[in-house]
This record gives C-alpha cells, structure tokens and sequence, in this order.
C-alpha cells in the first residue's frame, strides 16, 4: 500500500467486510432486526443505525430486515446454510441468544455432527457484547464463556478494527458455524489503519500485541486495550509484559500461550465476563493442567464480579477489569524482591 | 373500535385519569430534553403519544393488580402508581432510585405497587404476568395480571407461548399489544404484514379486541371489559391499543427518518390523547390547569432531587444477587 | 374439509404412494417387534397411522424439495426417500447408517434427498425449513420446503415465530401440522384447548385447512395445492392434518392408559388409512399384494443388514464435529 | 431410626421430596409437560412418567400439566416466585433450556439484582441431564457449566437419593432460583436408604464422599460412582485417593476442596461434560490460583471431549469419562516412584 493509511472504525471495518463478502459471493445473505433499517410504514427504508448501514443500497436482494423472531431468523440461518447459503445474521446484543438459544445450542452446534458430517452449516451469527454503554443487566453480557463451552461452535472476539474485518471475513467464508462478538464500547472507540482489499486472518490464532518477559498477559476483547495500558504501566517499573490477544476463544491458540509462559512463567487472563466457568478460569487451568511446570506463580485470573451488570455508571465502572486491576494481578504474581525493587 | 365516550366515570376519576397523562407526558418531554444534555445515562424510551393506553388499562386495575411492562415502561409505572421521583433518580442512576439505580429506565419495577418491572427483551413481560396471574389463582387471590407488549415484540414466540399458556390454566391475564406502528425503525405493515394481533390471540382462544390507543375511554372501557372477565374467572383477553409514539425509538438513537413525511407532527395536532381526553371528558380549563400546574411541579421536584442525589455506594456492586449465597 | 377421492392420479403414482404407506407401517411395525427384545437402543417415536400424512405431503414433492422433519421422524423419511437399509442401521446405531450411527431415530436425515433432519426439539424443524426456503428464494431455485410439526409442537414459541418469518418474507415453505390427539400423555383438548392450530396460521396471514390426514389423497390434494401456491412464489400455507397414532409416544416408554377405553383398536379399525386408500384407489388385489410382498421382504433385509452390520469406529467419536477446527 | 432402613431410588426420593414440600408449604406449585401425567382426550389423567408420578392424587391444586411452552412456563414460574409462590418447574430434559434460556439468563436470574433486591425468586428449575440413555446429541448434555456461569442462579446436581431429597427440599425452600440437574442414569440406578422424614441437606456444601491423602478427585453427579470406583482400584495399588462430591455447583464449596488439596497436594476433576469452560476446568483454574503453593503436581481434568454426544452406543460410552481414565489421571499426577512401586 502506498497511499497514505487509511483510518477505520471498528464498525465501518465490519461493514466493509460484509460488503465485500457479499460482493465475493452472491450466497452471503445478511439479515436482522432493522439490517437494513426499517420499512417505514410508507415504504422508507434505509436507516440501519450499526454494521449494516447502507448496505441494501448495494445488495438489494443479500440483505434484509427481520421481524423479531430470533428463533424463527436463527434457525433459519442454519437451514439456510445447510443447504447452499452462507447467512450471517444479526442478533443486535448477544443477550438475546437466550430467545433463540436452541437453535445456537442445538441446532447449529450440533447439526453436522448429529448427520454423521453430512452437512456443514457456513453461518455466522453477530452479535454486540460488554460492558459500558450504561445499558443494564440484559444488554452487557459477554456470554463468549457459554458458547466456547458448546462444541460445534466457533467464537471469535476482535479488539480492533483491523481483526474485525479480517475476522468477520474469515468468518463468513469459514464452512462452520460462528458466533462473532463485536465490543460495543469499540464500534466507536477502536479506530485503526485497515486496508481497502479483501483480505481475511485466520480464524484460531492469537497474536501476540506486545513482547515481554515476565508475564504472559492474555486479555479478551475490549481488555486488551486495558491490558496494554496495564503494560505500559508496569514497563515503567522495569517490569515487562507479554500481551496476547486470542482473537478466537474456540478454537483457542493455547500453543501460543504455553509458548508465552514457558518465556515468562505467570500468567494473568483477563476477562469481561463474571468468574465462574469463565473463558479466564478455563485458560487458567488449562495451563495449570498442561504447562505446570512452567509456572512460577500462581496464575490470577482479573474478571468482572459474580454479579449481573448494574445500570449506574458508577457501578458499571467498577464492574469491569481496567489496567489498574491487572497491574495489581501481576505483581501478586511477581516475587516481592521484584516489587519493592520496581516501586 | 370502541367509540370515544366519557361513560360513567365520576369527576374524581377523570382527574385522576388526566393527571397520569398528563403526567407521563411532563416525565417523557422533559426526560427527552435532559438527555439531549448528555448528562442522563442510558437507553430511554419515552412513551410520549401512548399515554391513554398505560392510563385506561391501569385506570381499571387495583393496587393489587399486576402489571408486568416492556423496555418503553415509564408510562406504565407512573399509571400503576410508582413514585417518579424515585423513576427519575433510577433514570440518573443513582441512589434511591426505584431499582437503587441498579436497574435504570430498562428495568423500573416496584413490587410494593404490583409493578413487576420493565424488561430489556422483548415479551419480556408477557410470560411473568402469567406468573403473577397463576399466583392469584393458586393462592386464590382476587388480582388480575396485565403484560403490555409492543407490537414488534408480538412477534416474539414468548408471547405466542403466553397467550397459549394463559388460556391452558385460564389465567386473571390481560395482554395488552400497543402498536405503536413500529418496532425500531420496521414498521407494522413489514413485520405484521398490517394484520392485528388480536387475531392471533382469538385463533389462541381468548376474546380480543382492536381500540384507538389514543382515546382513553375506549381503552378503559375495553380495559374494565377484561379486567372483570379475568376477575371473574373467566380468563384471559387481549386488547390491541393503536396509537402512535411521539419521539423515537430510543433517544439518541435514531433520527426517525423511516417515518412519513409530517408524520409525528400530525400525531401531535391529530392524535394527542391528552387534547382528545381534554374535549371528551368535559373537565373545565380550570381543573386541567390545576392538574397541569401540580404535574409540571412534580417533575421538576424530580428532576432537581435525582440531580442532587448521590450515586449508589460501590458495595452494591456485590449486593443483591441473592437472597443468600 | 377435503372429501376422499382418487382424483387425478395416475396408476403407477397410486402405486407408489400404496408402496410408501406401506413401507412405513412395515418399517414401524417390526421396529415396535424388534424395540420389544431389548436390542435396539434409543428412543423411538413411531409413525404408524399418520402414514397417509408423510406419503401425501411428500408425494406431491419433488425430489430437490427440503423437509424438516420432528423426533416422530421416520415416515417423514421414507417418503421422501431415504433408504430403509441406512436408516435401520442408524436405529440400531450402526456404521453405514444414514449419520452414521451418531444421530440415531431422533436425528435421521438425508441432504442428498432433501431431508434436512428428524429433530428432538418440538418445532424444531420449523425454523430449519424457513431457512431451505429461504434458500431457494434468495438463489432463485424452484424448491420448496416443508416444515413438520406436532400438534403439541405446534405451541411452540418457534412455530409462531416461523410462521410470522415465512409470511413475513413470504417463503416457498407449508406448515404441516400432524395433530395426532396427544402430546406425550397431555391431549390436544387440553393443550390446544380443543382449537385448530390453522386459526393461529391464518392469523398470521397464511391460507390454511384442516384435513382428514387417514384421507391419502384429502392430503394430497392440500399438498399439492399448497405446493403449488409456494412455487409459484405465493408465499407460506399450512395444512393441519388429523391422524391418530397407532403405538404409544415413545417405545418402551408410556402404557397408553392416558387414551380411551378401545380408542387404539377403534383407530386400527376404522381410521387406518392404508385400508382406506386401498379402498378409495381402486388397485387391485394383486397390485396390493404385490407391494406387500417387496415391502415386508425388503423390511425383513433392513432389519437382518442392520444387526449384522458392524459399530462404528471409536475414532468417529472425534470427527465432523467441525469441518475444520 | 429404629425401623430397619428403607431403601428408595434417586427418582423416588425425588417424589418424596416434592410431596413432603407440597404437602408443607401450599405455595409450593410444581407443574411441567406430563407433570400429572397427562389429560387424555376423554380426561384419564394421571399417567407421569418421572419424579412427579401419582402427585396429583394428594395435591390436585398444586400440580398440573403445561403445554410445551418452555418459555412461557419458565417466565411464569419466574412472575409467580416473585409474587408468591414457590414453583418447581421441570425442563424434562436439561438440553430444553434452550427454548426458554431467556427466562433462565435474563429474567429469573437478574430480576433480584436488577431491581435493587426488592423482589426474590424462589424457583426451582428441574432437569434430567448426563449421557448414559442413548438419547442422542440433543437429550444427552451436562450444561451445568453453562448455568454456573451466570451470577444469579444456584446450581445443584446431586450424585445420590439422600441427598437428592435433602437438596431438592433445600432447593424449594431456597429464596433465589435454583437449576437442579437429575441424571437420568442415576434415576433407577442409584439406590439408598433414604429417611422417611423432611429434612434438607444444605446448598453450597461438598462432601467428602471417601478419605484419603495422596490425591484429591472432585466429581460431579453420576461421576461421583466412576471416582468411588477409581479409588477402589488405586487403593488396591496403595494409592489413597480422596473424593469430593460438591452437590452443588453453585455456591461452589472451594473450602473443603483447598483442604483437601492442601492435604494431598494434588487434584483431579471429574466432569461428563465438554472441556471448555467447564466446571472442570473452573475448579482447576481456581484451584491453580488459590492453592498453586499446595499443588505438587499438575491439576487433571477428565472429560467428556469437545463434541457433542453421539446417538450409536459404542460412541456414547466412549464419552463420558470412567474408573480407568480417572486412574489413569490420578497416575499422571502421582510421581514415577510412587506408580512403579505400585504397579
Ligand atoms: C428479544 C429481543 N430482540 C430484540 C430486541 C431489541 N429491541 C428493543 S426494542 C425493539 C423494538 C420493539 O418494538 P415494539 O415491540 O413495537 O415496541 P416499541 O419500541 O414500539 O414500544 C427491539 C427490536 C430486544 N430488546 N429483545
Ligand atoms: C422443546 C421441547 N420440549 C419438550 C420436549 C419433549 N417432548 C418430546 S416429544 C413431546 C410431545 C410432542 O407432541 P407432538 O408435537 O404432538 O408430537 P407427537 O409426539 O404427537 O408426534 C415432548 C413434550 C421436546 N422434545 N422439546
Ligand atoms: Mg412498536
Ligand atoms: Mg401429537
């Protein structure tokens, strides 16, 4: 690339994807609650407010507007994929998966194998997650936990807008179901330099955003930014952190991880969600279990608490991790000689 | 249709009636300008325009009676009788609040007024008020149950499995669908393909009825028809309440640019159940005013007490989740 | 409702659909004998009595239509095609069945012959025939789909939704409602309260009849006209077909005592629809007995290929859970 | 007890306790598909095949059947909680969450939090679940990974009929909503002597279902057989393997695991379900964070694999883990002196 870079934001890179993939194939069929943004009652369309906006204008007959009907429009994403489409459809914020769980849990994840491998189902499935937005209990899960748990799925988190479009792309042309988790707080908020053509990242491998050497940081979605914020201040006291962005929680990149903490001995994930059966608690004992010996210290995990999402923004501020969290998470992992060394 | 009539209601009701209109209405407008400030967090969506229908369905329930509401639910709220200062602080997020300012516009509820809670998904309400009606019924209590729901969210498959359910066990439920005409930015002839709820819920095995959601004596009338069915033990109803939202979606969301040219300004001068309510009810200038002074002064009071209130303590970030754990 | 009548088929589809009725009451019949020695695992639904339904409806098919099917799967199966021989094995778990021997009865399918799957969730299949249609709509094919749904599936927050989707996007799909009487042990007066699942339909915006579903060619002449209607790109219908089961819910499972006192034998006799369409298709004896003889012979191999036929590999345990991961 | 004990299946002692808390507390209403047992179209009722079989005849008010409307059950179960019941709801089977996971994950779980603890949800959700039947990918899962994940919900799986009856007891007397997961194996074959009198047995209690101190095995549900039997051969080998029964999944009794660990030093986990983000690998992970000082060796997880549950028998037993892997996991932890001298 020669011209001068081009800044997008996360949203307009997903939106640059899906518009390039449906021009890549006429199969790619993208459809939701106002994708295309309304049928007005006297026939005004066009005011899709995220990912999806303008897009109709292009592809007329790949994309539409649903009813909300998430059982009926996701289920009918994996009949629609088992037979010859390949459907990314809508679910605004992942909450509402529990209004059409089934056809994630049972009939998506599980078709292909229930039929002996005689059927693939290409879909995706988007979806808005997280904390920040000030919007309650039923709109700021992460929920990524739940779907890594299903075997049959895919599940892939980008934290920039550069992995959004490559991502979604790898997504849409991936011949298995995928569950795609956009951070709301970074539609907006995550802006990055994102080439024009169609190019896709594979879908399974972390990256590692920042070298170190002393612990392996590995930090899900909007908290990369924070873990890397967490980096910098701990680089400030002679302490170096190895960040990795998993990209994809299932399959997850744990190779990438052991190969980290076999360099740095202590681990430290950090995850949106609430602790238990976390995405955080199964790296970390996924490790325990399989690089053991490589641990120095105990490996911390730094998640939001047992507790729904509180409304007052007070509340919902202290209810995710921020760098200040996983800088204390990594000393605790740290010998105390190197502490008091650094402060 | 019903048709538009004062009917038997006394001078006292048809204030009382007014002042809850014209009590969402002061909420609403003046929730829609202090977000415009950017000081109010949250996703809000002002009932503006759908007055009449929180106002009749209400009007014909007892403090006893459930009411289980939709993500648009501060109309609902202030006509089952929740206190707006404690709305508003909730609004704010702060201490206080309905919910502690723990739940926000998208979850005020208030159990001590048979309030069950706005909802985040859509038909959220619906298969709760089956709840709290099959409680009145098991525990053979006298107290009908209502879910509103959005004509969008009539579509959802919660909702259909309610109106089943509801007539199954012949619960003391009242479905009430407010078409608003949309669901975001889709509109009622897309994703009902213009065909009435009311229809489905006769095809489920419940009377159901379709009344102009901006004439609150025919709501009422309607409302008091169900509400005595399903005291009386005679089950569930649906009525199917048409009346037009005055402000967006969801504020600071959408630019309603999916709307007819002039649409909203001509609910305002056509379609404004508190100018009809105003001409039908024969209520003089004078006690109109009154009601207008005291409701303006209410909310104001809100608004400055819900400012001025401090934000919750960070321990309740933990608290509440169970009762014991 | 649709009168009996032979109508315009010709001789050899008479045949064929004697051949596919037949083979399914034989294929259940001796899965019933065989479930009853212990050896065949799983659970079993059995279609015997609604033959008339699966032949009539797939019978106005073409081979690149799509159904999707419920846990009660396997007429639906074998008439749209699919090999006995494969799917004895996959009953008894076997390699070579038609997953393989990993779905089992609840999950036999065959995309090749566009059947997208029995389904052990109620209404499961619904959603998945919105989509196969949604296929062929968006990719401008000429196929249609069909969705099969129990009558108590038919309560099912996933039926109403697709039925809402398909009118919605006015897919090239029909709605077969199988009302067998039951819902496990829980009767249709009960849980539908007596009402046709063909009101919601209609409700929703879609044509709809009920039909004798013992009546062969009552289904047939609904299929064939529904199918029609939805080729021609006239949208979603749905055909509530009333047949009885022979055999219980489930094998090994329930006593019947939930049915009438002589209500099974009162079916057998009078409403078995295979004796009905001999009756109203005129083959002859000899055309009949013929059927009869390749039907049981090629059920008797089915039944002796599936038992000698070999377990899977245990490595299959591992694959096709993802086509690449 | 003088009388001589009386033995009862895990499904009746589940009857009982549904009987003694109906029979205790009118308020308790239990309902769910054929929870009567059906009404025939000519009216016969009475045909329940499970826990709830013959209820009706001592308690015709406060049981009855509903139509197959999980969602809209699940929801009224949670509106009739928070004003005044106590119902218990059966799922039937535990992979039907799917349809009505809305009102698990949203409603009933969040509706305390949500409104500032002014409301309480005393439900008890119902749920056959674990391979072993022969059902198939869509009648076979754990899930309860799932439901541990999510702040709000108490989760409990019994291994056996005491304390099936005592938990259930305790689950309907609880004031938050409780999942609480039967495995269908475990209905006929797990028999014991089971007090005829209400009691409860406390949530959020482990117990220590066999002594010793060279390794600890936490197990869950029918697991907990597979462990006991794992013990019996290492013993034989000298090896004294200490086994942990939770009960429940959430409140998670880390106290009486860490004793043990602290104890024996070493911890394997038992799960019948899929890997990721299991409670497998949540018990290893806090664990590993908690106890990494007592640890002497990796933690072990044992597993079904990440895949779903295949229908063909041969497949399904291969699934769910057994005696002889948990052996073979309590080996890999034990150092080569120990396993050589006792091999
Ligand atoms: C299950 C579910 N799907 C989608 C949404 C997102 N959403 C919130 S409000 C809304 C439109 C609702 O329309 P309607 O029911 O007509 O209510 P209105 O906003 O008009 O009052 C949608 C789609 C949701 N809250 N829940
Ligand atoms: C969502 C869901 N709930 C419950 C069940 C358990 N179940 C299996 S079959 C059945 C009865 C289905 O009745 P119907 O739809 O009439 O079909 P039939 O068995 O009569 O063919 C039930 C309740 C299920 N499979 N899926
Ligand atoms: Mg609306
Ligand atoms: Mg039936």
């Amino acid at each position: 690339m020669t011209q001068s870079p081009r800044v997008l934001s996360y949203l307009d890179a997903l939106n640059e994807a899906l518009a390039l993939e449906m021009a890549a194939d006429p199969s790619v069929v993208v459809f939701g609650e106002d994708n295309v943004g309304g049928h007005g009652c006297d026939g005004t369309m066009g005011h899709a407010w995220g990912p999806t906006r303008g897009l109709h204008n292009q592809f007329p007959k790949q994309i539409f507007d649903a009813p909300i009907t998430e059982a009926a429009f996701v289920g009918a994403a994996v009949g629609a994929a088992a037979t010859g489409l390949r459907p990314v459809a809508d679910l605004l914020f992942v909450d509402f998966a529990g209004v059409c769980f089934d056809q994630i849990l049972n009939q998506a994840a599980k078709l292909r194998y229930m039929v002996g491998g005689k059927a693939k189902v290409p879909m995706v499935l988007r979806a808005m997650w997280g904390t920040g937005m000030r919007r309650g209990a039923q709109h700021s899960q992460a929920l990524y936990s739940l779907f890594t748990h299903i075997p049959g799925l895919k599940v892939v988190a980008p934290s920039n807008p550069v992995d959004a479009k490559g991502l979604l792309a790898s997504a849409i042309q991936d011949d298995d179901p995928v569950i795609f988790f956009e951070h709301k707080l970074l539609y907006f908020g995550s802006r990055g330099v994102v080439p024009e053509e169609r190019y896709t990242i594979p879908i399974g491998e972390a990256k590692v955003v920042r070298e170190g050497g002393d612990v392996t940081i590995v930090a899900v979605g909007r908290m990369v930014n924070e873990a890397l914020g967490a980096a910098e201040k701990l680089a400030a006291e002679g302490i170096q952190a190895e960040v990795i962005d998993p990209r994809t929680l299932s399959p997850f990149d744990f190779d990438t991880v052991y190969a980290s903490v076999e360099k740095t001995s202590r681990l430290v994930v950090v995850d949106e969600s609430s602790p238990r059966c976390s995405i955080a608690t199964d790296i970390a004992g996924t490790v325990a279990e399989n690089r053991f010996a490589s641990l120095s210290a105990a490996v911390r995990t730094v998640t939001g608490p047992h507790a729904p999402v509180p409304f007052s923004p007070v509340l919902e501020d202290a209810f995710a991790p921020n760098a200040d969290k996983i800088v204390d998470a990594v000393r605790s992992t740290l010998p105390s000689s190197v502490i008091s060394k650094a402060s | 249709m019903a048709t538009e009539s004062a009917g038997p209601l006394g001078r006292e009701e048809l204030i009382e009636a007014y002042r809850v209109m014209r009590t969402i209405r002061a909420f609403e407008e003046r929730v829609h300008t202090e977000f415009g400030t950017g000081e109010l967090p949250g996703a809000v969506h002002l009932y503006a325009g759908q007055e009449a229908v929180a106002a009749g369905v209400c009007g014909a329930l007892t403090e006893g009676d459930y009411i289980a509401s939709t993500h648009r639910g501060h109309g609902h709220a202030i006509a089952k009788g929740c206190d707006i200062n404690a709305m508003m602080r909730e609004l704010y997020g702060k201490a206080g609040g309905s919910c502690n300012g723990k739940g926000g516009s998208m979850h005020i509820a208030d159990f001590e007024r048979g309030m069950l809670g706005a909802n985040g998904v859509a038909a959220g309400g619906a298969p709760l008020a089956c709840g709290s009606a099959l409680t009145a019924k098991v525990l053979e209590r006298p107290h009908v149950s209502v879910a509103f729901v959005g004509d969008g969210a009539a579509n959802q498959g919660s909702f259909a499995e309610s109106l089943n359910l509801a007539t199954v066990w012949q619960l003391p439920v009242v479905f009430v669908v407010e078409d608003n005409g949309y669901a975001q930015a889709t509109g009622t002839r897309y994703h009902l393909r213009g065909l009435d709820v009311a229809r489905r819920a006769e095809a489920y095995g419940m009377p159901a009825v379709v009344v102009d959601g901006t004439d609150y004596f025919a709501v009422r009338a309607a409302a008091d028809e169900a509400v005595k069915r399903a005291r009386d033990g005679g089950g569930p109803s649906l009525i199917e309440c048409q009346a037009g939202r005055f402000f967006g979606h969801m504020e600071g969301f959408d630019q309603q640019g999916y709307r007819g040219e002039g649409e909203v300004e001509r609910l305002r001068a056509d379609a404004d159940c508190l100018v009809r309510f105003a001409a039908a009810s024969a209520l003089s200038t004078e006690q109109l005013a009154e009601v207008d002074v005291t409701v303006d002064a209410a909310v104001e009071v809100a608004v400055a007490d819900a400012k001025a209130a401090p934000v919750p303590e960070l321990s309740e970030l933990l608290t509440d989740v169970y009762v014991s754990y």
